[in-house]
Formats: C-alpha cells, structure tokens, sequence
C-alpha cells in the first residue's frame, strides 16, 4: 500500500512544482540598466537646457561639462581616492559599530517589556536629534579624534537599526514562536534560532535607512574634526561652499549620488536575495 | 527675506537688500540699520531689507543668486567670489572694519618657541586668519600643513567649537577674530600671544568690508551712493560716539537673534577693532599672496576687485581724505 | 485522451445558447510553458459546470482567460458582452473597507450601478448581505470574520455586480467540511434563483460532483480537457449520499491515474531556485 | 452534556497506561472568557484520539495546554514526562532554513540528539524525508514546496522529536482533498510503525472516522467533552468508505445539534472591534 | 431548507466570533507611562552622578538641575513658545509638501516601469545627500526666503515618502489587484481603490521616517536663512552653541527630543489603529 501511496504523492509532488524561468543575468543587467542610463541622459540634457537659457551665470549654476570635467579632473587626482577611502572607512566602521550597537539596544528593548515602555519612543526620538547637537557631547567623550566622529554617526544611525530590529520582532510571526517553543527552544536559543532569522527582513530595511541616517550624520561630522593627512568627502562638500566653487560642489555632489546609488543598490540586491531564499516575493505589507 | 520681485531690472528700484551678520566685526551694519542711517539715506521710496547670514558662503551664494545686493563681509568669501566668477560678479565699494584677531593661547605658552608640537585652532581651513597663522609660522621657521601635520598641528573648526575645545584643553591655542578672541581670554582664561595688527603695516588688515552686485552698481550707481553714504555716516557715528554705539550693537543683535554679548566681551572686543571706511587694500592683496606662498591658493588677479569711486566722492563730499585700491 | 463530442465543438449544449464559449484556447507562459493546450469548452446559459483537475493542470490559468485578467496565447474565448464576476480561493476583500462598503464599492463601479446615490447603494448592500445571511456584519471589518463569512462576503460582492457568468476559483478550498456543505447549498440556491452560469473550479471530486452538471476533467501538462462527465443526479443532493460518492469515486479513479501518469516523471529538484516564484495554493500565509 | 465515564475517570483505557491525562482542565481567558470548562480526557499510549468540535470551542486551547504552550487556569494535566511534539495548521517551517535543517534543527535541540554531529543529524534528517516521500527535497527552501509537501516536511520534524505524543491541531486543514486522503494514509503507518499515541484536532468529521481510535465531541461556549465516540472498524479505512460515511453522519448530526443551540444566541455584531484580535483559522493571509 | 442552512450558518458565525476585550484607556496609558517615567528618572541620575563626579567642570557638562532650571526658564519665556511654533510651522508646511511630492514622484515611479528602473536608486541615493549640499541651489531658486528652508526640508523628507508608497506598492497583494480588476476597476480607479489604500501601512512607515529626515534637514535649513525676528529651534540650537551655553544647548536638546518622541507616538497611535482595523495585528514582515 505505502508504494501505491508512494507514487500518488510523487505525482502530486511533481505536479505542484513547476519550474518558472528567471532571466538570465546580462538580460537583467541590462533591463535595469537602459532606463537609468537613458535617465541620466535626460538630466544632462535638461541641465545642459537650463544652463543654455543663460538663466543663470555660469559661476552660479556651472553646466554638466564643466562640471564632469571638474569630476574628471578629480578622478585623475589621488587625493580624491584618499578621501573617498578615508570617508568610506569611517562611514564602514562607523556603520558597524552602529549595527551592534542598534543589534544590542534594539534585542534589549524589543524582548524586555519595560524596556520597550520606557525607551521604545525615545529612540525614534533620537533619531530626529540633528547631529550637530551631539558635536559638543561628541568632543567632550573623545577629544579631537575619530571616535568623535564615529560617535556622531552612531548617533545617527543606530536608533533605525534598532528600530529595524524591533519591528522584525514585533512582527516575528507568533506561528514560528510556536513551533520554535514545541522543538524546545526557550530564551536566548529561541532568540537565536527564531526571533532573530524572523527578523532580517525588517532589520535590513532598518540597515538601509540606518545607513542613510549614518553617512548625513558623516557629512556633518567630517567637520567636526580634521584629521592629519585626512582629507573627505565632507571637508570637500563644505570646502567647495566655503570657496564657492560650484563646479566642485556639484562634482562631489555626484560622488556622494553615486556613492548613494551604489550602496542602495547593495541592499537592494540582499534584500531581493532574501526574498527570495524566503518566498516573501508577496507579503502583505 | 529678499523674495520681493525686484530684481535688479531697469524699472525704478524700490528696495535695496542688504547683508550681514550678527557679528560684532559688522558692527558699522548694525549700527546703520539700528540708527536708522541706511533707512534715512535710501529715502522714503526705497525700502532696505535686510538678510543676515551665520557665514560667508550663504552670503555669497545669495550674492550670486540675486538674493541681495549687496553685503558686508570678510576678505575670504570676497576673493573666493571674485575669482570664481572671474570679476564678474561683485565689487568691493567699501572697507568697515580693521584688526580684532588674536592668537590667544594656554597661559603656559610664552613665545613662538613653545608652539612646537601644540595644537592651534582657526576658523577654517584657507580662511584670513587660517593664512595669516601659517604665513606667520612659516616666517619663524615652523612647518605646518594643510591636513593638521607639521611642527604646529593647524586644526580648522567652527568658532563655537574652539571655545569648548580651548576650556576642554583639547586644543592649545586658536587664531580667531573677536569676539572670540576676547571670549577666550575672559571666559577660558586664555593669554594673547599674538594681535594680528602688529604684523601689518599701520596696524591695520582689513576684517570686513563692503561688497555689491556688479550688476546692482552699474545699473543703480544712485541707490550704491545712498549705501555708502549711511556706510560713512554709521562709521563715523562709531568712532565718534562708542558708547552709544555699543549699545546700539547689543540692541541690534539681541532684536536678530536674541544673543547679545556679554558686556564685558562686547568691552574688550569693540576695543580691539578698529571702524574705518578704508577697505586697506594692500592687506587683502598681502593676504592673498600669503595664502599663495602657503600653497593654499592659486594665484589670483584681484586687479578690478575695488571700485572705491563712489566711496571717495562721499568721502570728498564730506571732506575726507580719499581711500587706495592699491 | 477523449476528443471534444460534437456537441461541444458546436458550442450548443443540450439546445441551450452558450453563455462562455473556448474555442482551441492555449496558453503559454514564457517561453516555452504550455499551461493550456487547444482547449475547447462551453458553458451553457444557466448551467453549472465544474472543472476538476489537479495542482498545475491550468485551472487558474483558464478561469483568469475567461475573466479577462489574461490573454489567451492562441484560440478565441467568447463570453457574447455577458457580465462576468469572479470568486478566488481567498476572499480578497479589501481590508481598509466595511464589509458593507466592500459591497457598495462593487455597486459602485458595476455598469449597471453607476447612477444610482450613495444610499441605495448601502441599501442594496444589505440586501445582498441578507441573502448570503450576514445582515447584521455589514459594519464589521473583513478581518472581524471567519474564514467561512468572508467567503460569504466574497460571494455577496460578486453578486452585487449583478453577472450572467460567475467563475468560482476553489472558493471553499480553505474552509471547514461543515461550513462548505452548507456554502454548497446556499450557492445552489442562489445560482438557481439568479439563473446564472457557473464555472467552478476545484480539486475536490465531491464537491464537484455536488454541485455540476458537468464535471470537466482536465489533465495536467499540457491542460486538455480529458472528460466531460454529465451529472444527472436530482438536486438537492448531499455530499455524503451513497450516489454523489459513487460517482465521485469513478472521477477519483480517473483523476488518480492522472496523477499518476505524473508520478513517473522525474519530479523537479533541480537547482534552489527551480520552482521561486511558483505560490502553490494552501497552507501558507 | 454526559458525564465523563468510569474508565476516563480513573485515566486508564483498555486497561493501557494513559500517555496523556487531563483532569477537570479549566482555561479561563482575560477576565471571564470560560474557553475549557473542567475537561477531563485521556489519550492511551499508541492510542489515536481525535478531537471533534465547532469552531472556537476550545480545541487548540486544549492542546496549547497539553503542550505547555500556555498554562490551565485550574486542573491537572499529566503527560508523565513523555516527550512531545506538535503540528499545525500552518506547516510553521522556518523559511531561513532549507527543509532538511528545519529537520536539523529539531534533531539538535531534542534531548536524544544532543551529543550527535552535524553529519549524523544531516544522515538521519535524510531518513526522515525519506518517511515523507521526501527523500529528494531535502535542499529546497520550504517556499517552493507545494502545501501538502510542506505539511509532509512539518510531520517529519515532529517525528524527529522522537517523541511519545503527537499533537496535531487540524494539521490537514488547508489541504486539497486528494493530498489529504493520501496524507492520512502516511499519517496512520507513521503511526502504527511509531507506536505513536496521537491527539489530532479537527473540524472535519470524516477525517475524525477516517483515523481515530476514538472521536471525543467538544461543545462550544465552554468547551466541554460532550461526546466520546468509540470506533472500531478495520484499519485501514477508506474515507469514502460507506462504514466512514455511516459513522460520519451520526456525528455530523450531533455536531449540528451542537451548532443550532448557539444558533439562538445573538451573533457578536455589537461594536465594530468587538472581535478584534480574533483570527478565525482558515481563508486568511 | 434555507431557513434551516441559515441557522446553521448563524450557529456556525456565532461560535467563530468571540470577543476579546482590550484593557480600558487608563489602564492602557498607565502601562505605557510608568516605565517611561522611570526610564526619565533614571537618566536624570546617572546624568547627575556623572556630573557629581567632577568629571568635567559645569561650565562644558552642566547637571540636570541647571539644565532643567534653564529649560524651566525657557518655557515661561514667549519667545521659546514663537520658535517652537515658527519651527513646528516650517516642519508642517515642509512635511506636508514632501508628503505631496512624495506621493507623486512615488505614484509615477511605482506604476511605470521605465522610471521605476531609471529613478528608483535614485530616489534613495537622495536621501543620502546632506542638507548642505541643497544650499546654494536652495538659495539660487528661492532667494532667501522661507521658502528655501522648506526647500531642504522636502528633499530631506521626500524621497523617504516616495519610497515608502513604491514600497507599499510593490507589496500590494496581487489577489486584491486582481480583484480590483473583476469588479472593473482600472487605471486610475484601480489606484485609488486597491493600491492606494494597500500602500497605506508602508506609506505611513515612509511618512514616520521621512519626518525624522524632514525634522534633521529643518535643524539646519533654519541656519540657512535667518529671518529677521523668527526665532526657531534650529537657531537657538546653533546659538547655544554658538555661546558655548552647554545649559541651553541641553534644554534645546531635550526640547527637540520631546517633539521627537511625541511626534512617533503620534505616527505609533495611527499605525496601531491602522494595524487594529485592517486586522494586520500579526504579520509575516
Ligand atoms: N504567471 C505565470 N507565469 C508562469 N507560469 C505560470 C503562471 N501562472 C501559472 N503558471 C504555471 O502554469 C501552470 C498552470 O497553473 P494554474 O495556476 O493555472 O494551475 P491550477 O490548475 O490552478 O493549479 P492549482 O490547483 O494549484 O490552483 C502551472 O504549471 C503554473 O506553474
Ligand atoms: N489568547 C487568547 N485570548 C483570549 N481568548 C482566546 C485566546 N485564544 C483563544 N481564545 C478564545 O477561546 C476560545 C477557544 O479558542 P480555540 O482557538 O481554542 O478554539 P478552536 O476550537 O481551536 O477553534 P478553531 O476551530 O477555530 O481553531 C475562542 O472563543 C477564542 O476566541
Ligand atoms: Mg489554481
Ligand atoms: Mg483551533
């Protein structure tokens, strides 16, 4: 008998799954691709228009050529390279310590009820703190050093990221607590056999926004203090406005879009890979 | 706000847009805009609106834009406009203010000598006085550089800044202009090391002046006169009568931005800056070159920057001696 | 596999104009897919006809052609500008609407409803709420239901559309025994009342045989009809009387032998991501 | 409402040791919501208990109970330590993990798989798919498994428990009709091979007839055992069997009994978040 | 028989519905604000400990009695309540265009593809770009005029809003699209009916993010035009540091994180009555 069963549900089984194709790579690499490309074109052009009308001076509102050549000229320049590293690796590990900072506060406050009550708001009230307000606290802790900007972007970023993880708990569906208790798992294995898979989507998004919070509040802090042999892309922002160079200011203004872009699409690409590892490619949201 | 409609055309212009900043080296605009010097010499058909501005950058940006037509400002954001739109954009018609910028230091700094290997603060990196403090190293045979390194670690910051830094001891000394000089060495109990003056000759650099719109002057050379005018008559109310001027300053700063100074900084600070109509050109030029030898600045042509016609026929007017744009 | 009879192939079923006629219908996804080959079928006027097949064998795929929410690769599917309302598995009600609201809307938008006021509107929304005996749910929100009451709901919105063709896609699949019996008979009696014509798809043989007139098997890979089974059974019948489990136990048989057909095919393990995409009905959420 | 019988009352069946015992059970929720009313029930070791009821009468509540996923507001239940696992409705896979370390996972937590290696664990998760006719799937992420294939996957984690009781509240519930009949084939040999003593929810009767050694009618509004049906035909039983049937309908009329007295109590339709945080099984996503 | 189906389905409804009470408002705010209180008092305690210490002098690190006496003063000051309520203007009008901006940039974006693929990182990209960098181009558009604040404060806030609408689209269930389409919804009707309100959570999420980033690029858009005789929050944060008035810096601070705070409980309170409605209480996230 099993054998006859056996071969029913080898049907079914087969009948249920059904291979549906996915493009290949270089098609949607190019699927993406065209539309912003075609995009960029546009604002050129629209730019180049602008600057045509001669609604403004040159000096005031630069065109895109003068302005890639700008960038061109940059990117022929070491130093733009040495800042670009020195702003990322502070923004990296910046991030980081903001990950486990938000990764602890966030498991602290989501699990501990009291915790939730009493510091659940301030932290989303943290986050509308506008940096410049932590520069005295952040001199005070760490004099004139990188840690005082690091501090500035924790500041920035961890509450989303905590946020990001709360919410993944709080939304932890209780079906897989469930199931999680009846195999055995109780506190921290539950946490981190359940609760805390259960959570990465909404941490991820939490991470995204963390990561924008992380790099203005690096912008901002990059002037904070100004480290030997260090120039970065924000001592450059604000250098090209102090010196009212627009050329430069609309130049690292695209490295900065760029920059953005680029990251974003980091996180877009974990985030659709997470879907679909998960079959989330549907969820009602 | 500067969003009235005019903006610069031909038509009968009926307000001028000025700017400046709630800064005691701006005192000849506070004074003028308090007395009501600006008001009286426009006249009742044109009105003065006022912008004021935390930093040179927003206030050349707004230059640039058409937001105003003119505003007092420092040397630096002067030279930056004037040489990246290529003399096209502004002109400097007047001088305001001279002097006010000290080295102030820890007490236990007594001369150049024991700067070696300290930490030294200024308002931003390529500014006046950043130049001024590593022209002044570079004569007395220290190394510095542009990213903090060298015999004297340079460390550009926002003023405010500085003033915690200073009382934290995280810094050793900063050249900065009043009132921070002065706060400095009231409230954090710094030494001045250095008056800025005693390198110039006569004493006296330039710290603010007076700059338009190259468009502004040419098409409303008669509103140009008015200002200068009540920039004359305000300076010369300063001089003449300090005392009311300084309560006139506090009046105006406390009415802008609710932060009067302190009596004692405003003392001490008013006391070091000098007001004259003079925009002392050959420091601007001293400083540009300096800021060239330092290598922060690529040499440029400020030749054309001034055009102190009208400040001279008003000074004439009044019989004064004439200014130099040289 | 049986040839379509002469009858169908008319399109005229017992005498009676048909009320949705397929002719040679055949539906490819992607590229190669064949979901639905050269299919030929005919729903009666006031008939009640239930298609019966398993996982994958292209039930969806036909009803959402007939609805119109797709385009048919070849074949021509002639609905004669009848009204065609449609029930899904799920209820799809909208949850940010009132039960009543959810009804209203469909009135709303529905030719037929389109000059009338707000008021009759709620009006004819009780009423519809009445006939499926959920008079007094009108204010509640979708989610204050049970599973069976907003299929119940889900039926009343249909109604409310006032269609010839109502296609029914496992409306009752994730209900309860007690409740779908009694669904079967509450749709019986409306479809009788309202004369309309019913394509019902389902997996369960009872349930079909329950409810049809005809019974239409298909067959899984490519969908074809495979048989056309008249049920001549008197209504009212019971879905547990000895003649609906006969019958239904010869439909079994065939579909089983079906199924089995599948059995032998390798089923499709292949790489991780082979069947992403694919939302196989039941079980999830 | 019958008075539990002498052999319940002294917790011994047949003459067999009960592996579970709940003794005038009572489950009170907020404040006077009487969901268990001193219930008192036994399941024998390898014995198969079906648990019969209309919605909302206290099933699952009973079994989160003897689970102890939830504690009884007053009684006893005795499992004598016996090991136990659980399923549901919902297959309550998690997504992060393929199917095999869903398995895994429950072979590391469980007390007997403690000291096994990663190898061992992946060797004996295989064996257990195998169980399940699952032997090829073992790679895949539940996501891209059909319902039935993931409710199959559900069971042989609860097998991997190794555990003396198996709960499982209407573990079939939101499967086709088909794949369920087949399912309770596999479920009753796991079973018999597992000596297994089984207390399985559900709504549908002749799912009850088809597997259970006995079919214990709950009443709603307080749950309480009103029915102890004991059934003795030869194993194994066919669902559409006519004995099945037979015994089914007996049931069925006294379920509706049950159901037609709440009949004439008012519906809950007072304000509109009267029901609020009620999830009614079924239909839902 | 339909009398007798309808009592069934009343019996059957009846049970399915069961209310569950949700605590009384007092009950609930206490809950929520005790944990708050002492969450206040603690930090007030270390904070005066640290102070106590010596650590740093009272002139860089002032205690909360001073603090709290200048914020005291502060709040029977006119002038404090005129910023409040000039910043609090600037935010709304702000947010609100962002909220419009957001909504159409959003809307085109999620429903055309092209743009979605040619503007989607770019909207994020965006949102990395520091306020300071928007100020000369602020300026060059709208002089120096309020409007140039509200300016930043848009492209601070609207590319969050935008994202949160794609991503609500793009998570509108497909079952409700489709049956938006069977009752002949299309185009824009299908917009307002179905993927609008589908998009709410996810839009409001966007709305609870995009305030954070609104509020942050207010705090310094406020330096960017000072308007004569409008003292803001922004300002009197940029003053006090100015003036190296750690006390006021603090109380501004503590101010800023109030609005912060009360401003999430108020997006907190429409989520949760959202969440309550739609019955979203628990979801897979
Ligand atoms: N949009 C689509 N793109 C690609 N393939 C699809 C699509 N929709 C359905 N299919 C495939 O077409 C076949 C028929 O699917 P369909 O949903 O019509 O089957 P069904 O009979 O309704 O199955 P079930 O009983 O599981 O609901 C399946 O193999 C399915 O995987
Ligand atoms: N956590 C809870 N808080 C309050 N009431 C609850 C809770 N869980 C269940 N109830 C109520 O207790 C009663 C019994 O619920 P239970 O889920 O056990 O019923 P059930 O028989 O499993 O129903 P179904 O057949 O719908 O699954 C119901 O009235 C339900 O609303
Ligand atoms: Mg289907
Ligand atoms: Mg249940």
């Amino acid at each position: 008998m099993t054998a006859d069963v056996s071969q029913h549900l080898a049907g079914l089984d087969a009948l249920e799954l059904s291979g549906r194709e996915r493009r290949g790579l270089a098609s949607r690499v190019w699927a993406r691709a065209w539309p912003m490309i075609s995009a960029i074109i546009l604002v050129l052009a629209i730019w180049e228009l602008v600057v045509l009308s001669g609604w403004r001076p040159e000096y005031v509102l630069p065109g895109p050529g003068t302005v890639l050549a700008d960038l061109g000229h940059r990117l022929g320049d070491g130093e733009f390279y040495a800042a670009v590293a020195v702003t990322m690796r502070r923004a990296v590990i910046g991030f980081a310590i903001a990950v486990l900072t938000g990764l602890v506060v966030g498991a602290a406050v989501s699990r501990v009820r009291p915790l939730r009550a009493a510091f659940g708001s301030l932290i989303t009230g943290l986050q509308t703190m506008p940096s410049i307000a932590w520069f005295p606290l952040a001199i005070l802790l760490f004099k004139l050093s990188e840690s005082a900007i690091l501090f500035v972007v924790v500041l920035g970023a961890a509450p989303s990221i905590a946020n990001g993880l709360i919410a993944g708990v709080d939304y932890t569906p209780p079906i897989l607590l469930r199931a999680g208790h009846i195999l055995g798992l109780r506190r921290l294995a539950l946490y981190r056999h359940v609760i805390l898979p259960a959570s990465l989507p909404s941490f991820l998004s939490g991470l995204k926004q963390g990561w924008a919070f992380a790099w203005r509040s690096l912008m901002a802090g990059e002037l904070l203090v100004i480290i030997a042999h260090q120039t970065s892309i924000g001592e450059q922002l604000d250098n090209a406005r102090e010196l009212s160079d627009a050329p430069g200011l609309l130049a690292t203004m695209i490295v900065i879009l760029v920059i953005g872009i680029v990251v974003d699409m980091v996180f877009g690409a974990a985030d659709n890979a997470l879907r679909r590892r998960w079959g989330l490619d549907q969820r009602v949201g | 706000g500067g969003d009235g409609g005019s903006s610069g055309g031909e038509a009968a212009k009926t307000e001028v847009r000025l700017g400046f900043f709630p800064n005691i080296t701006h005192s000849t605009a506070l004074v003028g805009v308090k007395k009501g010097f600006f008001a009286k010499a426009l006249g009742s058909n044109v009105t003065l609106k006022t912008a004021t501005f935390n930093a040179g950058p927003a206030a050349t940006e707004a230059i640039f834009s058409d937001a105003i037509d003119a505003t007092y400002i420092g040397p630096n954001p002067a030279i930056n406009a004037w040489s990246k739109s290529k003399g096209q954009a502004i002109k400097i018609i007047a001088g305001a203010a001279s002097g006010g910028v000290f080295l102030v230091v820890k007490p236990e700094i007594n001369d150049v000598a024991d700067l070696k290997g300290k930490k030294i603060a200024t308002p931003q990196l390529g500014n006046t006085q950043d130049v001024a403090l590593r022209y002044w190293l570079q004569e007395k045979g220290l190394k510095t550089d542009t990213k903090g390194g060298g015999d004297v670690s340079i460390v550009p910051q926002e003023n405010a800044q500085t003033l915690q830094t200073f009382a934290t001891g995280d810094i050793d000394g900063a050249w900065v202009p009043e009132p921070f000089a002065s706060r400095l060495v009231l409230e954090s109990k710094g030494k001045i090391l250095l008056n800025e003056s005693d390198l110039w000759p006569g004493n006296k650099f330039v710290i603010t002046h007076l700059i338009v719109r190259q468009q502004f002057l040419k098409e409303h050379p008669d509103l140009v006169k008015k200002l200068i005018e009540a920039h004359v008559e305000s300076t010369a109310y300063i001089n003449s009568d300090p005392a009311g001027a300084k309560e006139a300053i506090n009046a105006e700063l406390q009415d802008l931005s609710g932060k009067p100074l302190k009596p004692e900084v405003l003392e001490s600070a008013f006391k070091n800056i000098a007001f004259t109509n003079d925009p002392i050109a050959s420091s601007l030029v001293g400083s540009a070159d300096h800021a060239v030898k330092v290598g922060l600045l690529d040499p440029v042509d400020l030749n054309g920057i001034y055009d102190l016609k009208i400040l001279n026929e008003v000074l004439a007017a009044k019989g004064e001696q004439a200014v130099a744009d040289r | 596999m049986t040839a379509p009879t002469k009858e169908l192939r008319s399109g005229r079923i017992d005498g009676r104009e048909p009320a949705v006629r397929l002719d040679a219908v055949s539906k490819v996804y992607g590229r190669e897919l064949l979901a639905l080959d050269r299919v030929t079928l005919s729903v009666a006027r006031g008939e009640f006809v239930c298609l019966l097949g398993a996982s994958g064998c292209g039930k969806s795929t036909l009803l959402n052609l007939v609805a119109g929410l797709d385009r048919a690769t070849a074949g021509t599917i002639d609905t004669g500008g009848a009204r065609i309302a449609m029930m899904f598995q799920e209820p799809a009600l909208f949850p940010w609407l009132t039960v009543s609201a959810n009804i209203e809307l469909a009135l709303r938008v529905t030719s037929t409803g389109a000059g009338t006021t707000r008021k009759q509107r709620r009006a004819r929304a009780a009423e519809l709420l009445e006939t499926v005996h959920l008079g007094d749910f009108g204010g509640k929100r979708p989610h204050e239901l049970s599973g069976g009451m907003r299929q119940r709901v889900a039926l009343a919105r249909a109604l409310a559309q006032d269609a010839d063709v109502l296609l029914m896609d496992e409306p009752f699949g994730a209900l309860d025994a007690m409740t779908r019996d009694l669904l079967h008979d509450e749709l019986e009696r409306i479809w009788r009342e309202r004369g309309l014509s019913v394509l019902f798809v389902t997996h369960n043989v009872r349930e079909a045989v329950r409810l049809g007139d005809r019974v239409v098997l298909l067959s899984s890979r490519p969908g074809t009809v495979i048989e056309d089974y008249k049920i001549t059974l008197d209504r009212p019948r019971r879905t547990d009387s000895g003649e609906v489990t006969g019958q239904a136990a010869t439909i079994t048989d065939r579909l089983k032998q079906e199924v089995l057909r599948h059995a032998r095919r390798a089923p499709a393990a292949s790489g991780p991501d082979a069947a992403t995409g694919t939302t196989p009905s039941g079980g999830e959420r």
